[in-house]
């Protein structure tokens, strides 16, 4: 039997129950890995329910850096289910790891014979050391992290020191998680070789590296950005985004003295109310956002269409999950961008902003808030589960101190006081830009009605063509502003010139590495353009035309990337090539390359099948 | 009724406020609704009780929903923001609006449709959430802007103008509002100053959600059919023209009666309306009795008027949120952003 | 003086005041030419209000046919009211005539001098002839209505003869009429010579036709389909769809005998509540409809979702209105056209139908029933403000007894019997529809359970990515085959070979003959097609694929059908040009011409100039 | 809680109903809530209410929203038509299914969230509708599905496991159903069988708006740090980890009393909740005083359960409309289309 030997680099997939407590500790595994300088990328696969269905965590090991979904074989199975056990054991690569709880026997033979079995009576010492059967649950997790270490060779004190600070706070919870840790640690040294042919090596390769989530990274971007009004209402994957923003607003924001709070966070009784809120607030000058997911966006379209057309700064958050209607709920998507581009009844139209990082998703979330006060417009953020709701390898956040917030055009008194007559609607600078005010500014001057309606320059109800043809041609114009106004695409040249070009946006990044990798491993060279906003930037025009082919990458079943392209840039579809992926999953860079492969009609002899 | 243009000159003898200010400062542009609707009364209580009170209309913020009522806000205090945002949500517009700023005054104006059909559900937590500010809804049992479907406040058995007798339970907003803890609740007749304008003076400085359910009759459409009037010519021609393509001009229906009696109002149809006021003597600071009360005079038939119930101490969004006294829209960098250092320190707790 | 001569051709705009019974006199002036035989297209601009303020009713009389609007410049001008008074008069031709009340003395030089002035002292005669106040407005109308028949030489007989029959029911009330409106004849007649330059004369070309709106036909068509279930909330245009559902509904579906509803129209809350109780209805087996415009269809957003993916039949009628937000409500526009097809968030499409007259829009609402029963999905009839609620010359409404209503693949007892195992979303006959059961059919087989989650084909909860794709694809299938079940476009060969077309959906149809004369007249061949459903038929590639050029119309700002074109079709944007009209008027043959012809670089020499 | 397979034996001494059906034939699927959660008894509850009325199943639609509740039409019923919508929107959806098919027994099911949040116009709109149906809310003042946020049932004050006291005004749903027109109305809780299945069964015989108000505790995330039990460790480890990974397998909460008594039910984190079961003798016909023994109880802090209400003669959405006594989905052609004739002669009207 061949037997998978690697260092720094496998997938090792823990399978639980949820509810069991496993979150914690798988975390704790992929952080101690993190710690030891060696890129890690875990992965959670859990169900729409809270507790006692199964739950998949997948750490991805890679020095090389290839921190996406590797594919759906793995070189290890923590089998900690047993209604997936089957499963699982199927999911492992020949010559694989299969871990599991050997207290009650299991006729290994009985499944496969390719593989290594790794049992540790977990329960048995749980039942052994631990009265209460709820701490025996609990440590089970902790004790199989620590038979790892050993399997693994991972560094043990990175471990405990590990547990340590994430203990701080009730430090007698510490010696009995360590102590669980060495039951599992000293039971795997006693009982097989350590390490496996399969291990891990520390490394330097996180420095100025934090794991983080992007619901976090967000949230602390719009802790930053001034963000004071936050409603919501709860819905999967968003909600940790809203639930961090109190976490660091009630750490960074309530006055010492006084108590006050420097913010506002909502729960609204929907969607519909918690986007009102929002606008009501960014009607009246604050810094005001709410997040949400697919069908809050659709219960959000007829305000959507308000604020676009009102002229009122939005900030949303949609962290995409898989559609459509309730969909996959705890699963990964990019199916919402025509849904948010074209938000609304009428011709409406929204900017998107798409992160595909933490360290971008606080940029971006941070800008955000300046970008729609500019443009005085609606700004989504298109996040997705992948992004939203894993701990990924990021850049640290930074910040400059002097930075200031961009409120945009709004007149103040004085300025007010120096106008003949003020119109919100004229377009002084010519760039679609109006001036707004904000109520109560002035006794006399600068109020006016903002309204969902057809108006003229100076907010006037009317129903005359022509005002109304020259306030939505004004609002196209915006658009153009905005097109150079929000974050330029990224563009990598591949290391050899290229007739063709790739395409994405948001977290299709993660695997940008290894799909470039793949393809020179053939001899195909490909540039790729990571698009961060809509409306698109002159470059995106610019970075299609200049290549003969251009594969758009999609992670919903329409190809809504690239219809977004076409219609906007009036680019020759037979050009954009639809590389799309939809299952749920997060895409793999050999489900990309292969695709690419078979349009480029390459015959598909690759690493692909010794990878997927 | 518009097509008169708006008389420009300014009567120097017009009695001014503390602020300087005569009643003139406080109108808005010239109303485009029909003559005689009642929702111009309720208009002109609102700039009467704010002339009364002093208040500056630019430190107002007027805030409404879709209908011919939600339209009244340009109609009044023409140097306040106002924003007729989408039909049935201005409750959570005015959250958004007042907690981003607590320092304006702001008057919500909704409709009987606007508030008990698309918008129940904000309208009871809009309640919940102790909103300061005044909601006002021009209740006119109908859908006047959609030409006269009935609303969800239409008695049952009532008679619209077009369509079999309202067959539904009708909601009692009085009622809804405290029962979801509203600590101000009113009723009144849009057509009785008297009682009007000092309600709306009362909410406006009431600390809290004070709302005010105003009777506003639709001279247009609601309530037709079921009129014993003699002949009109009009109502015939309408109905055989399968249209409502004639509305005549109707004068403003108002009323005044004391403390503790009761009026009954005619309607333009000839339909009757009996209205109850509360009497002097009535204390509205229990919440069973209110209910009570209510239920008891809902159950003869009569409206029951004034103020029905107010929690004198009662406290507010910004109260139970904690948030900061100044307004949160006043805020700058120094105050909101946690700066680099902090940033760094973030960064710690996620290595 | 150049004086405006025209027999059977020419514009007539009446200025109103709304709420002062103008209505049904203008109507009654326009039925009357139709009686006459003489081609004749009515069209209301009314403002989104209630009571006084400028209404205006355009009565186009063309012998040749042309029912489009013609422009803004209108040949008479029956100026009622007194705030439009001077945008009325200039909006008269040259040479045009201007009716007004004489009664007050008007400088009418200090107006113009290039028209006809043609004074009536209506209120004078008001004031003599009735008492009460009420009466003198309402027949001042009629009275002008009679002057005008003077004045044109209509038949007097048929204004007579379409009095009685209005007034069938309330015979009184037809005596008072014809007095007044011998008034207006009789003043007229004595005091100008009549008739004028401009006049009408009977003709024979409405054999066989009727004046009917949209929105009626559309309702009679939900009554003959056997739609039960309606449900509504009010908002203009759609209202009158309803109404007259409710008409005709009260008038041929109660039982004589028992007094029983053969239906139920309920009044929602809102539109989202309207949607769900289509749903309901439509799962539970009854043919159900809701009609709504742009701003219901945006809250209708996440219903519509949960409809495509759980595969709920759903008839939903859209009279588009301006655009965005509440926008232009009493304005015509096709603006929902994106919101529509991508309607929801996630992958969601929608069956898409466009009616272009009143037969058109019986026919497909009746079909409607049909196309969403049989492929379980929504169907979204799109109508405009311009075909809802105008009256329109239409051909009468057939129907064959014979018909019989098709619900689809719908499995009843006796076949669930018969089955091994019942698979809700087993695609057995391969055309990606699989077959329903209604709740209560069966005690122990075909019931399921209907979600909006992911599914297996048994319909048992599913979050496998495997069942997903599985699922989604099939519904892609199901697009596939709804394209050529559902209609085919019209085509209409010019009469020269062409090398370019023109594509349009809806209303835009009233103006095809004008515009291909006008082309015509310049020596310009355009073969049109007329589109009738999305997803697109395969005619209409072939219809693109066989044109250099192709005309795509859109009556809206971004292009909207264009992009659909596009987007669906991978065609070339290049070869897609794009006319655009979204002022809120019903667009002219004349607008698209002039964009024609200048995109087709051609100096706009034409009549444009003589007409617009 | 489902890892274990259901057993599938059928135990042949299981007793039968009027239709020779065992209680077996009234099971769905296994369930996949917590376990210990009350959601699960009210399904059980539903199950033996229709075995004892032996209703077929089949003839049953069970229709739900969005939640951990609305998930529990998947476990009873299986020979029942189900239909899981979206978040809040039940109400219509079963609106709709009982306009098309009078015939049917609907059930609908909801939770807090689902009702008295996004739901809350849809809940009251079709109480004003009488719909024929039995509306029952799982309620446990929490948003069990998205892991614990407060509803708006929850009592002012709760110490909810994540975040501050809840600072709002709670909604009860009994007072405003009662309020809103509802002809049959009761509170129970889901661990008193002996209480619960009667009323199931009463209010399914009900015709009209029949509404129980089930409180239901989610044992996972609801009224958790409000506890003053003693050290548990899994409560200090989930704390600690800032997320609610480990839930720990509960026991269902059940309690069992007489009417007129009262009951202290402990909740599994050691708080305590007050039910207090109407008294034998209580008159549910006269609305009035429902809803002032109901305000009287809630002052006390005690949740009165048992049949707060109930019509009698109510009359149901198909008596209003006047709808066909045949389902209107039966009707075929010949019913329905008026035929070629009737439409020439609505031709001949437009021409
Ligand atoms: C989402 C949406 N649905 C429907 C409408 C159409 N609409 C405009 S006003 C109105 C009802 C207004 O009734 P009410 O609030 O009672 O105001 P009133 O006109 O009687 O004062 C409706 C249904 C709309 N504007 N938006
Ligand atoms: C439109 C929409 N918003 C939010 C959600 C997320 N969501 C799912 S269930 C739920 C709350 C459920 O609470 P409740 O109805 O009380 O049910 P429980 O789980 O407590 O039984 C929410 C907010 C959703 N599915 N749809
Ligand atoms: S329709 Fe009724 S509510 Fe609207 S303006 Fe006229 S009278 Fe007032
Ligand atoms: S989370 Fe709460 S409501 Fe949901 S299944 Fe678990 S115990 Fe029940
Ligand atoms: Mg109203
Ligand atoms: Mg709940």
């Amino acid at each position: 039997m061949n037997t998978i030997t690697a260092v720094n680099e496998f997938v090792i997939r823990f399978a639980n129950v949820n509810g069991t407590g496993s979150a914690s500790a798988n975390m704790l595994f992929a952080k101690s890995l993190f710690r030891m300088g060696i890129p890690v990328s875990p992965r959670n696969m859990f169900p729409s329910n809270i507790q006692g269905l199964p739950t998949w965590y997948d750490v991805r090991v890679s020095e090389k850096g290839y921190m996406g979904r590797r594919g759906e074989n793995v070189d290890m199975v923590v089998a900690m289910n047993p209604q997936s056990f089957e499963r699982d054991v199927k999911s492992l690569a020949p010559g694989g790891f299969l871990f599991y709880d050997s207290t009650k026997y299991i006729d290994t033979g009985k499944y496969r014979s390719d593989i290594q079995w790794i049992g540790v009576p977990l329960m048995e010492i749980c039942q052994r050391e631990y009265q209460n059967p709820r701490q025996r649950q609990l440590f089970k997790n902790i004790i199989y992290v620590g038979a790892l270490a050993a399997l693994l060779e991972m560094d043990f004190d990175v471990i405990k020191d590990l547990i340590a600070s994430q203990f701080k706070a009730k430090q007698k919870l510490i010696p009995p998680n360590i102590h669980a840790l060495e039951l599992g640690y000293d039971y795997a040294s006693k009982n097989f070789d350590c390490p496996l042919s399969i291990k891990v090596k520390a490394a330097d390769l996180n420095k100025d590296k934090i794991l983080i989530d992007g619901n976090t990274a967000s949230a602390i971007g719009a802790v930053y950005s001034g963000a004071t009004v936050a409603s919501w209402y709860p819905i999967t994957p968003s909600t940790s985004l809203v639930e961090a923003f109190e976490k660091f607003a009630e750490r960074f924001r309530i006055d010492k003295e006084t108590g006050e709070k420097k913010f506002a966070i909502i729960q609204a009784e929907d969607e519909l109310s918690a986007m009102g809120m929002v606008i009501g607030a960014s009607w009246n000058g604050a810094r005001a956002f709410t997040a949400t997911s697919g069908p809050g966006v659709s219960l959000m379209t007829e305000f959507l269409g308000l604020a676009y057309f009102a002229e009122i700064p939005v900030v949303l958050f949609d962290v995409q999950r898989g559609g459509p209607s309730t969909g996959m709920p705890t699963r990964t998507q990019q199916s919402d961008i025509l849904s948010c581009a074209y938000a609304s009844h009428g011709d409406s139209k929204q900017v998107l902003l798409f992160p595909s990082d933490p360290k971008d998703a606080f940029d971006i979330a941070a800008d955000a808030f300046d970008y729609a006060n500019r443009l005085q417009t609606p700004v989504i953020v298109m996040l997705d589960l992948e992004l939203g709701m894993n701990d990924w390898i990021s850049d640290e956040l930074e910040w400059d101190d002097k930075r200031e917030y961009d409120q945009g055009k709004v007149l103040n008194a004085e300025q007010l006081d120096k106008l003949e007559r003020y119109g919100r609607y004229l377009d002084v600078d010519g760039d679609g830009i109006t001036y707004r005010t904000y109520p109560g500014t002035h006794p006399e001057k600068g109020a006016f009605f903002t309204r969902g309606t057809s108006r003229d320059e100076y907010a006037v109800y009317s129903e005359l063509g022509e005002d109304y043809v020259h306030n939505v041609d004004r609002l196209t114009r915006k658009f153009a502003t905005a097109a150079e106004l929000l974050p330029k695409p990224v563009i990598y040249k591949a290391k050899a010139s290229a007739v063709c070009g790739v395409v994405y946006v948001g977290t299709t990044a993660l695997v940008q590495d290894e799909m470039t990798d793949l393809l020179e491993q053939d001899g195909i060279y490909v540039d790729a353009m990571k698009i961060r906003a809509f409306p698109f930037h002159s470059d995106v025009k610019k970075f299609i035309n200049k290549h003969q082919k251009v594969f758009v990458i999609d992670i919903n079943r329409d190809a809504q990337l690239r219809t977004l392209l076409i219609n906007e840039e009036d680019f020759d579809p037979a050009k954009l090539l639809s590389i799309r992926h939809y299952d749920g999953m997060p895409v793999t860079a050999v489900t990309i390359v292969e695709q690419m492969k078979s349009a480029l009609g390459i015959s598909d002899n690759s690493n692909a099948e010794k990878r997927a | 009724m518009s097509y008169m243009k708006k008389p420009q000159f300014y009567n120097p003898d017009l009695p001014k406020n503390e602020l300087g200010l005569t009643i003139r400062d406080y109108e808005g542009s010239l109303s485009t609704l029909c003559a005689g609707c009642g929702h111009d009364s309720i208009s002109s209580g609102i700039m009467q009780a704010c002339f009364e009170l002093s208040i500056s209309p630019h430190t107002v913020a007027k805030i409404s929903g879709i209908g011919c009522s939600s339209k009244t806000p340009t109609y009044y205090l023409g140097n306040a923001h106002g924003f007729n945002s989408v039909h049935g949500r201005m409750p959570s517009v005015a959250t958004g609006a007042n907690v981003a700023n607590r320092d304006l005054t702001y008057i919500g104006m909704s409709g009987d449709g606007d508030t008990a059909s698309i918008g129940l559900g904000q309208f009871v937590h809009v309640i919940r959430r102790q909103l300061n500010m005044l909601y006002v809804v021009a209740n006119n049992g109908t859908y006047g802007l959609t030409k006269g479907q009935n609303s969800a406040t239409l008695d049952k058995g009532s008679k619209p103008k077009k369509g079999p007798d309202n067959p539904w339970d009708s909601i009692d907003l009085v009622t809804t509002a405290i029962q979801m803890g509203a600590t101000f609740v009113a009723r009144s007749f849009s057509g009785d100053k008297q009682q009007l304008v000092p309600l709306i003076k009362a909410a406006v400085a009431h600390k809290g959600f004070a709302f005010i359910d105003c009777i506003s009759p639709c001279v247009t459409f609601n309530n037709h059919a079921g009129s014993t009037k003699s002949y009109d010519y009009v109502r015939e021609h309408n109905a055989v023209m399968n249209r409502m393509d004639f509305i005549p001009l109707q004068d403003e229906i108002t009323t005044e009666y004391a403390a503790g009696t009761s009026s009954q109002v005619s309607l333009h149809d000839g339909s009757v309306m009996h209205l109850q006021k509360l009497a002097e003597d009535y204390d509205p600071r229990d919440k069973i009795t209110a209910l009570d009360n209510l239920q008891r005079h809902n159950a003869d038939g009569k409206v029951l008027t004034g103020l029905l119930y107010v929690d004198p101490d009662a406290s507010d969004t910004h109260d139970v949120l904690a948030t900061s006294k100044t307004p949160l829209r006043e805020l700058k960098e120094k105050d909101l952003c946690p700066g680099a250092e902090v940033l760094s320190s973030i960064n710690a707790s996620f290595s």
